[in-house]
């Protein structure tokens, strides 16, 4: 049981494996380098920003669905 | 009469071979698991609708256009075939999946705890050893698995369908719909298949470890994360950029939230409009002559073996990790890192319930698990370099 | 001044004929129709825009891509052509828009009183006594039509927009605009045309008549209904396959109850998307030289009476089946199988209020509706069948 | 009045006609057949599951809206 | 030891060059720009995230499919690629935001004040001044513009992104990518590029000046206008048609009032899905040899000389018409006439506000606005026809 | 500093400036033409109109998002 499909086979984890460890692991480092770097350097107020996104949804949604749910109310207290 | 005759001969039951009538028994089957079972219906009722269309003998929907000696065309071809040429062989359809995931995505627990990666490492060994479990079968002469055969079997153990479907479509085309289906059933398995491993590689002490709780995670990082992954990737493997970049793009209209029309789009509108084309298109490779042949038994088999390896590596190495590590590390949570986000995470938050009520593991299992599809996605962009010109 | 005679020559005014004009006013004609009137808006808009565009002389916008000898391309050519060739000739707008209608079908009435599925058999009796007067019409010489055209036109009697543009894009493409038109606009007129027909063929006693109330019918049967009727268009009508393929997995879609999002997209995003450039792309057939004949007018006439015929025999196989059926039967739930779908149900409805106020026949109506939606697809199929290769 | 372009006529609709009624009347019997068959031995309670898909909504999208509604009425008290 | 090779050579590092690191810097400034200064980041932010993806060494993003001497495809290409050519190369993308534009834009201020058309042609100077600079340039040797170069650097002026994107992609695609980044930095920059030129060129007392109430518009002259104006494109300048027709189109959808589902769609999936994949095909000619050279400079000079000279013009025509008009002008509305939409405008409302605390000119200023949409794609057709096919 | 590139330049300016004016000229007037016509024998009331698209949403799209809605403000009250 052996030849160069297996050969192949064996290469191919050898190196993919290897790839893989080697990269998250370099993602760990680099991630850690980051977090340290913008937390002493560049922070921010996470509660803050954290609630942000929920109200800078883009006027246009908002007008509309707001028109659309007065609409569905109003149809719903018709019934 | 000789209308009758047309009619009759182009009829279904005249022209119906056992072997598309098998497949569609198989749709019926994917149909009830998708229904029934709540198997990943998502893509798996698309699919199984494609299994039966493509099925149909005489309705030529995945009939290629034909062209006559001047180039014009005698006959447009049928959906199916577009469906798939132009958005799966060009890749796009999982990739715009992979955005939409990528914008559904929240990276805070793993860059609030970022040695979780390595969690999504070592369960990528599911991939690799399967791969090689396949060639080893080739060359015993049991099944006749090309290289590229064995890498597509093997990032099944990836629990990613974009992910499996975009290395399938390029390495092994013919056998998309088996390992597609292999894929997402066993992603949708994962309650059955992963608790036994879990429990046999850990002691109940080991189950009920708590672990701190996790930091808050700046808005910046959230946002400068996805670039780094990016700038790795483009330093060190390109070849999987295409699904990394679009991960990380997706993830970045989510996290910037300067985008939100496009984030919310490609959460919802565009990855469900392209989901029901993705499965019809999948859909269209599980004609008989592909589906009904013993390798797909081996892919079947060889898929829940990676799924199992792969579970297994993440514990064991979140034993070590916890061994040496000076926070407390549950090794539960390193089942999360064959990815099936959200599923895996749930199972380890479960498990851990079970030895300890108390202990909520579920963020915690967040980190390894979005990890582990950034793992698959390096194993499949490794794949593609070295096999993909062979 | 060389440039100010290009500009000039390049102008509309030094370049509209006669006929793109007249286009010109066909579809503001048509934008009256639909705004004003309400003419089934969503598509006669879209087509008449279409209609505004493609007569402008040198937009160029219905113009096919120009490539030199060695095969680059030299003019990318303008983006109708491409809606029509990618979207239309395909086959694949038609079949989205069928998914969407799929997804928004309720098969509850119909399989409440299965044999309402026979009221949608007999008003396709109108589509193919009107491919009998057409080509009678040709033999005679008033028109020319070909059966392939007189298919097309025939289909216009089925009363549903995607099948008609669906086998008039695979059989007679240079009428598609005529057909698509007539068949959007005769939709719109169903409230005109229906009534007259159903009192003259109808006693008041009749229209009276009460029908017993439906039975609840159960989420199992919803399921296994459209699964059955892929099952035996594949033993028995493969071409009409991709018709009721794409039909019965929109309404998979929605009983299943397990791909909400997906279902949800298929009735909005997508349909509304594909409705769009559909309209746009039935708009690029409506070109002077291919609407401005004498054969125009035979195609709205004939069209016309396929409706007329369609009502009448539905109307009169619903007599037959009261007088033999143990249930009562109101023959006018007989003019709602040209399907129109909720158009037709709604008029047999009213005529039935009319006549005894307290008869709502509307849900009763909805069986053959939507069989009549299944019948003309069929019919569809029949044809793709027999006449596509001659 | 007859030729080969009327008898294909003649043809098309015999056929036609012939199949859409036999095709409807067999979906007739195997429809009945189906409901008696499910209705015998699979049955569902049909009031309990025609409530069910109403909450079965995919978390994701009442989570956004949601958040568009909170939104939108919120932008809609200010007014 | 082979594998290793490959993989190394084939990783970014080995293949970086330092243009395509460049861009990469290119690229996060414009994602810095996008998301922590606002600069249009709908565009931007995919714009950015395409240059990062398509300056990856070896990820063959934009690669071009390969086909072998039997016309057999080797290699399916990248998905930029097709994003490039299916939407872009075709007109497509742009034409499709444009009718989003449209379904989104109010015509009511301007029909109830026709003459602010005038200062939305005024604006359009501006495009034309650049064209006469750019080709001096050329002249002189400093930059190496040819005439369709030149125009698509003038459309910059227009302050129109899918204007700028269409005549670009038709006129000279080599520098879509500096065209478009600065088209829509500059869109971005309106609050701070107009302000000093305004009071520059306008008196306190004008500044001041308060304009009468607009009248009511009816319902009927929202949707005749919109057809008035494709019939005076199609009669004088079918080259704009394109353009005009679809953004009339969306108008149409709007204003007609019975399709509230497709303009619904117009203005949100749709226009969102085509805003992603517009930005990620713009990004795809961000290359580095495409981008990295003297003339984009020259480009993003000129771009802003465009806008000031547009500005300038629109504010002076308008001092000239407060003169000669019998209802007073302010002439801080001229500066709308750049489009900008409805950033320009409220710009004009701002300054005016600083002048007079209850001058409320945004109103007023829409007209001027959504007439420099209409006044940039008149041009558009002009440029097109007259340099398009030298 | 002229010859052939510079020329077409001017020749772009003039036409193209001159193209654009006359165009929107053109407008105006038909514009006017347009609203007095329209004003004087088409009328139609502006309030009334415009309050009218917020009630002509199809059905469908009301009875889908009051479904969503209801289920979200259910879910809201739960938590
Ligand atoms: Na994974
Ligand atoms: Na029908
Ligand atoms: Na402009």
């Amino acid at each position: 049981m052996s030849g160069p499909l297996v050969e192949q086979g064996f290469d191919l984890m050898l190196y993919g494996m290897g790839t893989v460890v080697v990269f998250l692991s370099l993602l760990v480092v680099a991630t850690w380098a980051m977090s340290t770097v913008i937390n002493r350097w560049f922070p921010d107020k996470p509660v803050e920003q954290a609630l942000k996104p929920s109200t800078s949804i883009p006027p246009q949604v908002p007008e509309k669905t707001l028109r659309i749910i007065k609409d569905a109310i109003a149809q719903h207290r018709q019934r | 009469m000789e209308q009758l005759v047309a009619l009759w001969t182009s009829s279904g039951i005249a022209q119906l071979s056992v072997g598309q009538f098998s497949m569609m028994l198989v749709g019926l089957g994917l149909l009830y698991l998708a229904i029934r079972k709540g198997f990943e219906p998502l893509l798996l009722v698309p699919i199984a609708v494609g299994t039966l269309l493509v099925n149909i003998p005489g309705a030529g929907l995945d009939a290629a256009p034909i062209y006559d000696a001047a180039g014009h065309m005698t006959s447009p071809g049928g959906m199916m075939y577009y469906i798939y040429e132009i958005g799966i062989a060009s890749g796009m359809f999982p990739l715009i999946i992979f955005m939409g995931v990528g914008a559904m995505t929240d990276f805070g627990p793993l860059l609030a705890n970022p040695k979780t990666l390595l969690l999504g490492a070592a369960a990528q060994f599911g991939i690799f050893a399967t791969v090689l479990g396949a060639v080893s079968f080739s060359a015993l002469g049991i099944f006749d698995f090309s290289i590229q055969d064995a890498s597509s079997i093997g990032i099944i153990g990836g629990a990613d369908g974009p992910t499996a479907i975009f290395v399938t479509s390029k390495l092994s085309p013919e056998i998309l719909g088996a390992v597609a289906v292999a894929a997402y059933s066993y992603m949708a398995l994962v309650p059955i298949i992963q608790p036994p491993i879990m429990r046999a590689l850990t002691s109940p002490e080991e189950r009920a470890i708590k672990m701190e709780q996790l930091r808050p995670v700046s808005k910046t990082e959230k946002i400068v994360f996805p670039l780094l992954l990016l700038l790795l990737v483009a330093l060190f493997l390109p070849s999987a950029a295409p699904l990394i970049g679009m991960f990380i793009f997706g993830n970045l209209m989510r996290e910037s939230g300067v985008v939100e029309r496009l984030s919310f789009t490609a959460q919802n509108s565009l990855i469900n409009i392209v989901t029901i084309f993705l499965g019809l298109g999948v859909g269209s490779k599980m004609s008989a002559d592909k589906f009904l042949n013993w390798e797909t038994l081996g892919i079947l088999g060889l898929g829940a073996v990676a799924f199992c390896i792969g579970t297994a590596s993440g514990v064991i190495l979140a034993k070590i990790m916890n061994k040496y590590s000076s926070t407390p590390i549950n090794p539960l949570i390193g089942s999360a890192g064959v990815s099936a986000v959200p599923m895996a995470a749930r199972v380890s938050n479960k498990i851990g319930m079970e030895a300890n009520p108390h202990n909520h593991l579920l963020m915690h299992a967040m980190g390894p698990n979005v990890a582990g599809v950034i793992g698959s996605a390096i194993a499949a962009g490794v794949m593609i370099t070295m096999v993909g010109n062979l």
